[in-house]
């Protein structure tokens, strides 16, 4: 089985009638993820898809018995939904959601924490589960193969490319993760390494990351420490400029801490090989 | 975003933090009558004002009007003046440092503060310096505030207007969304007090819809990146001459990466972000053209942005700006193949690898 | 501690409630001159106040001016009425009910609400009756509301208000330090708006350090409590004829109890708390003697208390205030032994057992 | 081992210093506590009893590695105390003080809950575990002998009051738990069941009750459901008028809610006998 999400994982979507949500959760059901049930704000009663029933509320929902949400709301409205999935227990909390408010992240990880919650963005792409054919967010459904290959990245497009580059190689996923590109986000990659650490279908892992913070550097120093299984990484942002914030809110060289230079530095002296380009990760792969 | 020292002082004067007497001037006629000597800060986005020139002493009103006069409108390190602060001279008795800024690790507030301030505090000894990261769930309490007091050796009537201060700036970081909030320095003056003589605020700016009260223009941003970022566009200029297209933060960096290590230099990062409309895509080419580089390189790789959309808005973009330039188009993921034959009818080559599509662009574009 | 009406509508409008227009009169020439008609209501901490006779109409000057005239000094069920509240008279479309309150197991804020109000909500059918126990660290968030006006099947536009008065509600019972605030009715008037017709608000009266503005005589004790609290004794009149005093709520109601079910009456419940002074308990027969009682029980189990200090003070107060009744001591625990010869000293009897000093203190007393 | 104190606890006195923290400091040193640091914002550097260094905040005593605080500052100061308790990591929090406004408690709480924090108090006499010797709290310490009855009660004198009376009738006990007074305190009945059930030193319980709320009646139906052990009760108030608070905050019939009555009637029905006087409790053990 995959990390944090299984074939017991029984997903409810909140805003499944918005643009977003309603393409997203059709590509989910494709996947194979089970969608037990919908909520619209205006559209309850009607069902998704012929399929999933579409409620009021996230406490209407919980009739279907879900463990996880997607969260695909206007950045205003994220953190209510999130504290409703919260005070309604679900165990796993992906926000789709995009410019949501640091502050209002910091309130939802702390409350999701205190609960044994899992957060999964905001801003990311999500998560899946290749072998337990999961998919919880946004990444293309076609670029995966079963495999042994577990990937977190701080990206989403530039997950798709690095996966899509390791299903091309002949090689396959395990657990695809995105962590998300805020400054405060759910999981960090200590987080997911500790469960790829363990995950028997694991492998190998691939981190993507890119300037900002010092949590690559971190991971690194985990790895070194914990980790047993091979870890090869990517590294966005080598070529810009400091001050500037490269389309995340989170990617960004201050004071010259962040740099690309100092996260490939941590992980090459954690016998960690950074790939050049994106399209060269399987090569660094066994 | 970062607010200007006079806005930033609103702020703390708002929240009960103490700050000097003062006042903004615009053009000459604000200024007011002299009564005691004063300090005129050029109101720039910039670390060193004073080394810079940008701020003036003045013992009369004659000085004031010279200062003022000699201010506005100049520029300081390429940043134009438009505002000066004018504000009471404060009698020095010691500069303090205190901030309260996102630790991204614990995902919490971390409060930072040295009885050494007035430099940067990135020069002040690490065993000068109180760091603690705040429990967001149990909230600033006085426990922190008198560690820091022992830490700093404060006397206790400074101690307790420092833990008043410290309520307030932590109440500032919460209520008005900061990433940021610093005061540097915060000084002791001649009675005994503390006062605020300097502010710094960054607000996160996704917030804004809470703090309409902030929009300010940011005077780091170039005019073509602002007006791009006005319609939505993830934009920055750099000084290349491959203009980028890409979706998603990362593959654009990844891009604007891949470019440079093939030694083809970009002329900017624009990120689509999460759009799926054509429209939003063709009008992104506006402000490549405006950049007016020799090629543009599209890369995208299909998730919420579906490949089929972005080859249509590239379709429309070639005709509505009659784009001249060599485009070069990279596309992977959901609905590629769709999005390939609409670019294909159109005359536009595309690749499904992006290593192909860099290669070809630097090849077109040349050494320059 | 209880608020008066006119107390918890001056919150709720401090906190943006929307309450009725209206005004407090105390005396005749409070009354200001009729506008419109008004309903004048007691402001006396009593449920069913119009039942009683506590509520008047008034479609006239005249008609005002009686109503006050005959509510203010007037008694309702013992109560004296000192203010009145005269208030715009309701265009009244339906009546609702919503709460916030402690729920003592959770230890949380419980939200309890019904589109059905005006009555007991103790009356009101269980089904419709909404209720949420609220996080106190997560706090109210709207999808709470939402869940309500599901609930209740308010329509859209009187769902918002609601909505909107719940968070004002919740944030009333956490910075007010409420055990209870209550709005019933909440009602729909005419123009289609909600309005607080009534208010309950119940503060913890050990927060009110915090709350100076909410100090007020609290008109469901007697003057002796009222004066025994204000010297820092928990004491409840009973209607026996044995005074106690004891150490402790528990030991007291025990001591209440056991009493009882001896057949005999105690005077009153007197609890000493935490004190371990001697004058505190010399001082406290103060309230005994005023009472009267044939006789008192002091029943003492010695922790923060200790038995030597409480002997030393039954022995001061013997002679301050010259006790001719008969008075029975149980001491143990610490310093018993040391406090028993202090007690056999002064020439008071005392018992190291609970049941025989009780047993003592109801014989001596007989029946009455 | 007594349940949730034991040798190993460490305790730290919040307010060492004052009136009621030094009298029963000392007193739990002589009932063989291992007290280990002091607080106290004005006598930092002395030493309580010429044994215990006294220092000026929690953090600085975290030096001598407590796991356990009294805390014994004045009712407006509590909530900052416990809360720099929660921060450094403690892991028993016992309330000694009286009259703490409820929604701090109610902070203080749930705050606690979430990092698996006891909490004891506000307005209880503590906590004594016989056979480890170690005090928590303000129970006189020879009223105690060691032996298998475990004691909860909501009330201080009355809990010495039997704890003296099984401990004379040739019996002793386990560990005895005041919960306290208060409408909001950090233990129920049904926290200390569950581990009394489970703890070896224990063999019989005596629940000590009082009117107000409703958690005589949940601890009388877990103990139908959960407890296998012998359960005896005794519930005061009795005699008193409805509406008036029995000095505890917490002691009050509320609109028929919380008679004794009632929680008589639930433990009769749950097969837990409850004696007419304090010292009838022995009366009804083993």
């Amino acid at each position: 089985m995959s990390v944090f999400v299984d074939r017991n994982t029984r997903v409810v979507v909140q805003g499944i009638t918005g643009k977003q949500g309603s393409f997203h959760a059709g590509e989910m059901l494709a996947f194979g993820t089970n969608i037990v049930a919908g909520t619209s704000p205006t559209k309850a009663g009607t069902k998704f898809n012929d399929k999933v029933p579409v409620v009021s509320s996230l406490r209407e929902a919980m009739q279907y018995e879900p463990n996880a949400t997607m969260i695909s709301v206007a950045a205003p409205y994220v953190k209510d939904a999130a504290f409703e999935a919260i005070d309604a227990g679900i165990k796993l909390l992906y926000i789709l959601t995009e410019h949501v408010p640091f502050h209002d992240s910091m309130d939802i990880y702390h409350n999701a924490k205190r609960k044994g919650i899992v957060m999964l963005g905001p801003n990311g792409p999500g998560i899946t589960g290749v072998a337990s054919q999961c998919k919880i967010g946004i990444m293309p459904g076609k670029i995966f193969r079963k495999g042994n290959v577990a990937v977190a990245s701080r990206s989403g497009t530039l997950t798709y490319e690095i996966v899509d580059a390791v299903t091309k190689s002949g090689r396959g996923e395990s657990t695809v993760i995105g962590l998300g590109g805020d400054p405060v986000v759910g999981l960090n990659y200590i987080d997911v390494l500790q469960q790829f650490e363990k995950d028997p279908e694991t492998e190998q892992i691939v981190l993507v990351g890119e300037i900002g913070g010092s949590n690559e550097e971190l991971a690194a120093a985990y790895i070194k420490k914990h980790v047993k299984k091979k870890v090869v990484a990517y590294i966005t942002g080598r070529s810009a400029p400091p001050g500037k914030r490269m389309g995340h809110a989170g990617a960004i060289i201050e004071k010259g801490v962040g740099t690309a230079e100092s996260k490939i530095k941590a992980f090459n002296e954690a016998g960690v090989k950074v790939a050049d380009y994106p399209i060269n990760v399987p090569d660094l792969l066994e | 975003m970062n607010l200007y020292e006079y806005m930033g002082k609103d702020v703390f004067r708002k929240h009960g933090i103490p700050v000097p007497d003062g006042y903004v001037v615009e053009q000459e006629s604000d200024i007011r009558p002299f009564q005691k000597p004063v300090v005129i800060k050029s109101q720039i986005l910039l670390g060193g004002r004073g080394k810079s020139g940008g701020i003036k002493f003045a013992k009369s009103e004659q000085e004031l009007k010279d200062g003022v006069k000699q201010l506005l409108g100049s520029k300081i390190r390429d940043l134009a003046v438009t505002k000066v602060l004018v504000e009471e001279m404060l009698d020095i008795k010691k500069e303090m440092y205190v901030s309260i800024a996102l630790d991204r690790t614990s995902k919490s507030p971390i409060l930072i503060c040295s009885a050494e301030g007035g430099v940067e505090i990135e020069s002040v000894d690490h065993d000068k310096i109180f760091t603690r990261i705040i429990d967001p769930l149990l909230g600033y309490s006085q426990f922190i505030g008198r560690d820091a007091v022992n830490f700093m050796k404060l006397d206790p009537e400074i101690g307790k207007q420092f833990i008043s201060i410290l309520a307030k700036l932590y109440e500032i970081f919460n209520q008005e969304d900061c990433e940021l909030v610093e005061i540097n320095p915060l000084m002791i003056v001649g009675n005994g007090k503390l006062v605020a003589a300097d502010s710094k605020m960054v607000i996160d700016s996704d917030s804004l819809f809470r703090h309409r009260e902030f929009e300010v223009i940011d005077p780091e941003k170039t005019p073509l990146e602002l007006e791009a970022n006005s319609k939505g566009y993830s934009f920055i200029e750099l000084d290349g001459n491959i203009g980028v297209i890409a979706n998603g933060a990362g593959l654009t960096m990844a891009t604007l990466d891949a470019l440079t290590l093939h030694k083809g230099k970009p002329r900017n990062f624009l990120d689509l972000g999460g759009t799926d409309n054509s429209e939003t895509v063709a009008a992104s080419f506006e402000f490549i053209m405006k950049a007016k580089p020799k090629s543009i390189l599209v890369n995208i790789f299909g998730g919420i942005t579906k490949c089929d959309t972005v080859a249509n808005g590239i379709a429309m973009a070639k005709t509505r700006f009659d784009i001249r330039q060599p485009i070069v188009v990279r596309l992977s993921g959901i609905r590629d193949e769709e999005g390939r034959k609409i670019l294909k009818d159109a005359g536009i080559d595309s690749f499904p690898s992006m290593m192909e599509a860099v290669e070809r662009v630097v090849k077109i574009t040349g050494g320059n």
